[in-house]
């Protein structure tokens, strides 16, 4: 018998420090069988966010940064303006890219850097223990939001690949979700799409994955998943947002 | 004499940069140092290298991080309130260990206060305006032919001690045109290997480049290190002194400052009052030496600042009763006259 | 030797350049020299000035509080200026455009119609060139020549065009 | 015929495999890992597709699929 | 004894803020001060009061300088990354006068550091991280009680001195549980009128607030008059000292420091080593009298910090050679032990 | 004869510093009036941006206060927050807005902050002296960019109104321009409902003026507005581009 | 009937409204202001309609408009 | 009198309330307590622990390198800090999960079958209270009552359906 699925080189053999079923993991291991494929792990730099996956510099067998919360894509245009036949990309989290790094991400895109970011929306902050993030739900509990989401106080979850859509630098966007094997699938594909529009030089590309994160969900695993399936993706409809590539 | 130019201090640290084979400039617009953010954005785009108006001060810095982080030698300058934005990023740099320059060219403040030129930043380059415990290297050059010259030496220092260098000028020495000679000599430091960069893993092992130290204890050893690399950086102080060895009293002052104190030191020596300056050029590391050398044998030093007492704190820590010292300064973009200065000199004579 | 200079005038009247030619036919002479431009407080519209030192020696501060001598272009200017000039010092005002006294007896002012002789020579922007000619004139530091030159060197290959009439300019101000 | 893998020691017992696998081929364990989870474990039935679902989903990544 | 409630530092300054009448808080997500907004995010809304997760800290300083100038009381938190991202915002609030209150619960830095509890901020905080020569009060409480107490006092002196006040603590503080004395007698300041807000013109003519001082001269007056405002703020320096008189050695060390100092002052003294302790309660404006006082009799100092060695610089200009100044510190969230500062002691005697 | 066009009360009657034919002071002159019309001049507080307009609080005659470049959103949620029934708006240049401001933006926005916003887009940062800014077309000229903004260095204009209609907090968005007396008046009509938006308490409400920087575009006043008309108003279409009010 | 009035000193000569004037009755001077401006003057015709399109396009609100 | 404990555990078992029980009870009894928590270095998973001082007088530090006892829940806690206590010191196991020598001979050693207790009583999460009851027999620094109190002070109305589960396992606890 032959080993057909297994952790491919750009993953380390390393236990990842996230929670019980938090799709993180999925999504390193998405990122780096892409990187696999194409072939580029001697030439990617990644950089990681400061969220739950700031640690990925311990997991993905590449080289990566880490950049302050929300200036990954400020720090990808330095790496990919300097380095413009290296692939760049960022893993960034909801808080991390349209919170804080509003400004950054939305620059970047319609500049059209010629990188590819990684967009892990989850709804919350993970890594601080569970605040509302600019996606959270409408009504959705966090520890900042004891009594659910209120958009009169706190206004609404965004769209970020509706929001990048309009600018002129943005080349491919994709909203895929990481809830089961056909969607994880799905989830590669666009992935991959997503480095290859910047291997090709046509510009910025950007993936958003919805994810779950079972602890500051307050739900197991499995509930986590219906929870994608049930409140997220009626609010983020799957599918291609803008490709023109 | 080689051929001189006659040139504005913002364009001279452009110029220097570029010389220093600076990749990257990453800038956003501000004033008293718009000119620089110009000059770039036509000579790298010309030298095919890179140039970015980024969509702020934060994003600028970033981006210097970015590179630097290549080994590609970059830069980003700013004016006060802008360098306050950059406070987390240049920590960053500091904790991460990377090079890079960033130039301040002070205004008045605070807030947004006006654009004459001033040293109310002193504090925050020299003693890490944002958290956590790092310094920065410090230059503050007082002519265009030092910023054209020092420009180029902070970019071997940085790449020797793998820490980010300020230059601290005003807004009077950035636009302020002099003389240059483009082929002066600069001094060349011996620089380690860049064998910690990123830039994509073919012929070694992955590496990362970061500034999370969660491990128990392996934060504290990393700011020993950075400690005593602090340490170390006193083998690259610079100041310069003028007609200490006969002074009554010694002037202590950088950048504009020491220029007026210059003109002050000419005036007081007509009038037959003996009066030294030491300026130091390197703010941080700050010139011990030279100071306590000087406490020999004068006993009244005048520290003469652009703001309401940054530096004097420095030279006192280092005179520590060993003199006097006393303070003359004018805060928010009031520039003193020699004539104020000789005054004070007479007053505390 | 050291002069220290203050040229002042509107905005569009070419102060910043009639002192980059200063000092740059300085520099030329192998002198010290320092330009500190000056926007004053206002951003937009106003007056600006420019300061210059030339010295035999090195130049300490490059703001001039009390100037050796002030060329005015315009009424705000000799209005703001002229009380600073030193003792002895030389005011050269516009007098196309500075009219009324200047109110120091200590001191020497030319007048010189800069805008008129300037339109004469068909171009009221080389005004600033016949005041820094009249200038040269009077304080005999650099030669007519230099600063025949650097106008060249400075106007450059775009402006060659304009060389002639500011050369012209300066001239027609220093033969006054 | 094909089959799978668990690292039980890596795995963190989220149970998302059980779910995935259309065979039903695996069950959680009732012992302790030394993390302190109850790690998946593989019914080693002969229905095994080596579709590869369990792969997919599995956060940690210690599934191994032989074909 | 008044009813006394267990509480966290970080909800203290919460409750104490809401006893202060603080109309609204702005925040953003950092660790280890997360639980503080977490409280606020549903008390204010129970109180019908303000609370907004902001996008940024940024945009969390920019809120309170907006709430503030209403002249209502306000506050945002943070730990030492998000406090250098709003240096700007406080240079904005010091050059318009507007009160205010900032925690910072300091973690280990630079860059992203850790998150345990660590003082390396304490320089940005004294000294003005921001542009442009201004000063915040720093208040530096050292339990839970006075982190409740103090905070009400801070949002009193942000209004008497119409100046934003820091509150500087550490993880550890506000991590940690004590019991707290709600109704703990507070000290009470003499308020001036708001008579500069903005809050629409009905009854009196426009009013502006700005930190733009463009004509000659204003603002070199303007940091004039903020700097005898500096002076005057001298007045209220609150420092604890314990057992100093007595002693052959004084510790000197701010709050969770001088929490461990007293551990080592209490042990030291069991082993007959007569220690003394010099709390600084304010680290801005720090209290020079007291510690010049003990000079007069302690001949040697030891300056406890958890970091590299910050106030240790303000103690040594006060001292200025009239006693030994030693110094401990650990960086990077290594916090000290009693026994190493018992031994240090020993050490140094 | 009775005067029927003057300044009115809100506008004080002093010089304004902007340069000949800067369309700067018709804005003021609008938003004045409106708050004249409005009645709301006694409960208005305005926040002046850092841009050439920093110095508004010298020509309105209301309370006004000023910002740190680009967060007078920040500012503004904060004092309508204390004091929701005050009337509060900013005025902003598309540097402070768009660039260095575009988290503040976008977030005051998507919360629905009840506050106006008065966008003077003129392609370009005049106060610093003419360099790119968000706006810029592609190539213009500005100082930084010499070589006319090329978008494969510096990206795209960025079209706030249309970048912002995907923000569950918005409830109206108008382009308009001051280039002739029948826009101008458009644009006051824009305002007006802008403001009265507010007053509806109806949320978030922006008003994008296309407006002319004679002396950074190095253009006369006339040429300047023929400028906007042949290059602005084409990439940057008037009219309505969200109303939910 | 209508008129205008133009604040000559105020005015900064940038003669949008003599643009803006459906009847052109708006000139600029020759004369200098104390600005250094040429500033706009009404040749108070009376074909002036009082439409107040000059007063929509004046940025320095510097006219007034009768009726 | 001063006693200082570090209580540590796996993360879900109740680590934070055992300490905070035990530091309402301490300042119930009018002492001077402190409760510092920590998460260790991680930021997810591991084990946590928290650190109490009880005092008769002011406390300084409310860091705890060497306490008087320990409370370990699990086995890597036991690893961990069982080498800290104090000479003659007291270290409470959960010996239902904690296995093994503790190495050390100058210490009183406890082993209290705390989770097999806990499901004995319906709910293995008591766990942390049986402990607690052990400690507290141990020490004998506080009344069980005062801790009792606490307990239903702390899980208030809320959580009032715990209260008589947690209660049962604290006297349980100290029974043994
Ligand atoms: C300047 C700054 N502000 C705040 C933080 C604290 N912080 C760390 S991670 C994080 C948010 C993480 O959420 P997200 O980006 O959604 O990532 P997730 O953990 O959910 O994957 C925050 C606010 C920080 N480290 N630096
Ligand atoms: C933090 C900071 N960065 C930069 C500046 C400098 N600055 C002042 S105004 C301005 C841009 C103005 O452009 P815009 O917002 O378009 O307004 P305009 O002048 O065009 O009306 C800049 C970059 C500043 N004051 N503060
Ligand atoms: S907190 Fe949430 S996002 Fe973070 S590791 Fe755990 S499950 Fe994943
Ligand atoms: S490979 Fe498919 S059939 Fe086999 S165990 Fe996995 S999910 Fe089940
Ligand atoms: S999905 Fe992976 S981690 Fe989860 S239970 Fe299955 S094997 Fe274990
Ligand atoms: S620079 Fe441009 S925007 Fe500024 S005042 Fe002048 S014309 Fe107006
Ligand atoms: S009101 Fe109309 S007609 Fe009269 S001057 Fe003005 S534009 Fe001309
Ligand atoms: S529009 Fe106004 S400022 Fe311009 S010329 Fe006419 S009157 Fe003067
Ligand atoms: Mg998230
Ligand atoms: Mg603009």
């Amino acid at each position: 018998m032959k080993k057909i699925l297994f952790k491919t080189e750009a993953l380390k053999d390393t236990v990842m420090s996230y929670c019980p079923g938090c799709g993180h993991g999925v999504i390193h291991r998405l990122v780096a069988e892409t990187i696999d494929e194409l072939g580029i792990r001697e030439k990617t730099i990644g950089i990681a966010p400061v969220g739950c996956a700031v640690f990925a510099y311990d997991y993905w067998n590449f080289d990566v940064t880490e950049a302050a919360h929300g200036r990954p894509p400020a720090v990808a245009t330095g790496i990919k303006r300097v380095l413009p036949d290296r692939v760049v990309f960022t893993y960034q989290g909801d808080g991390d890219l349209i919170a804080i790094g509003t400004a950054e991400t939305i620059h970047a895109a319609n500049r059209g850097e010629n990188i590819t970011v990684i967009f892990v929306n989850n709804c919350v902050y993970g890594m601080t223990g569970g605040q509302m993030a600019p996606t959270t739900l409408i009504g959705q509990k966090t520890t900042t939001t004891p009594f659910g989401r209120d958009e009169k106080i706190a206004g609404y979850p965004i769209r970020v690949c509706e929001l990048l859509s309009s600018l002129g630098g943005v080349t491919y966007l994709e909203r895929v979700a990481v809830t089961d094997a056909k969607n994880i699938i799905k989830a590669k594909r666009a992935i991959k799409k997503a480095f290859q529009v910047q291997l090709d030089k046509k510009g910025f590309s950007l993936v958003e994955v919805l994810s779950s994160c079972p602890t500051d969900w307050g739900l197991n695993p499995q509930e986590a998943i219906e929870y994608i399936e049930k409140n997220m993706i009626p609010y983020f409809p799957l599918g291609v947002v803008k490709d023109k590539s | 004499m080689a051929k001189r130019v006659l040139m504005k201090g913002n364009i001279a640290i452009g110029e220097g940069a570029i010389k220093a084979n600076c990749k990257a400039y990453f800038g956003y617009p501000i004033t008293p140092q718009n000119d620089l953010t110009a000059h770039m954005s036509k000579r790298m785009v010309e030298l095919d290298r890179v140039f970015i108006q980024s969509e702020s001060e934060i994003a600028a810095i970033n981006m210097v991080f970015g590179a630097a982080l290549t080994g590609a030698r970059a830069m980003t300058s700013s004016s006060s309130p802008g360098i306050s934005l950059k406070q987390e990023g240049i920590s960053y740099m500091a904790g991460c260990e990377l090079p890079g320059v960033i130039l301040n060219v002070q205004r008045g403040g605070p807030g947004l206060g006006n654009i004459s030129g001033a040293q109310g930043d002193y504090f925050q380059a020299t003693r890490g305006g944002g958290h956590g415990d790092y310094r920065t290297l410090v230059l503050a050059p007082d002519s265009v032919q030092e910023m054209y010259d020092l420009v180029q030496e902070a970019f071997d220092l940085a790449d020797k001690y793998r820490n980010p260098v300020v230059i601290l000028i005003d807004g009077v020495l950035g636009q302020m045109m002099e003389p240059v000679d483009l082929e002066h000599d600069v001094k060349k430091y011996k620089l380690p290997p860049k064998d910690w960069i990123l830039d994509g893993c073919k012929t070694r092992e992955p590496r990362s480049i970061q500034s999370l130290y969660m491990k128990e204890g392996a934060l504290e050893e990393h700011n020993w290190k950075l400690h005593e690399k602090y340490k170390k950086m006193k083998q690259d102080i610079k100041c310069e002194t003028q007609h200490v060895d006969d002074a009554e009293i010694v002037l202590v002052a950088f950048g504009i400052s020491a220029r007026v104190c210059k003109s002050a030191m000419q005036l007081a020596r007509k009038e037959g009052i003996k009066v030294g300056l030491i300026r130091p050029i390197t703010l941080f590391p700050f010139p011990e030496e030279e100071i306590l050398k000087a406490t020999e044998h004068v006993k009244k030093f005048l520290v003469v600042e652009m703001n309401l007492g940054q530096m004097v704190e420095d030279v006192k820590l280092i005179i520590n009763s060993k003199a006097d010292v006393h303070f003359y300064g004018r805060p928010g973009g009031g520039l003193s006259s020699q004539e104020e200065i000789v005054n004070e000199i007479s007053r505390i004579l | 030797m050291q002069e220290e200079v203050i040229i002042a005038g509107f905005g569009g009247q070419g102060i910043m350049f009639m002192g980059t030619v200063l000092a740059h036919a300085a520099m030329q002479e192998n002198k010290s020299v320092t330009f500190f431009p000056s926007y004053g407080a206002e951003m937009r519209g106003g007056t600006a000035n420019c300061m210059i030192i030339m010295s035999d020696e090195d130049i300490g501060s490059p703001v001039v509080a009390r100037p050796d001598g002030i060329i005015a272009l315009n009424q705000p200017s000799a209005d703001k200026f002229t009380r600073r000039i030193k003792e002895k010092g030389l005011l050269i005002v516009n007098s196309s455009l500075v009219t009324g006294e200047s109110g120091r007896d200590d001191i020497k002012k030319v007048e010189v119609q800069a805008t008129k002789i300037a339109e004469g020579l068909g171009d009221k922007r080389v005004a600033n060139m016949v005041a820094l000619g009249s200038y040269i004139k009077e304080v005999k530091i650099l030669k007519l020549e230099t600063l025949c030159k650097s106008l060249e060197t400075l106007l450059g290959e775009k402006k060659k065009n304009l060389v002639d009439i500011n050369i012209k300019a300066l001239k027609d101000g220093y033969k006054l | 015929m094909s089959r799978i893998t668990i690292d039980k020691e890596k795995c963190k017992g989220c149970g998302l495999c059980v779910l995935a696998c259309p065979k039903n081929l695996i069950v959680m364990s009732d012992e302790f890992n030394k993390k302190g989870y109850h790690p998946a474990s593989f019914s080693s039935g002969e229905d095994c597709t080596g579709c590869g679902f369990c792969f997919q989903v599995c956060p940690d990544v210690v599934i191994e699929v032989f074909k």
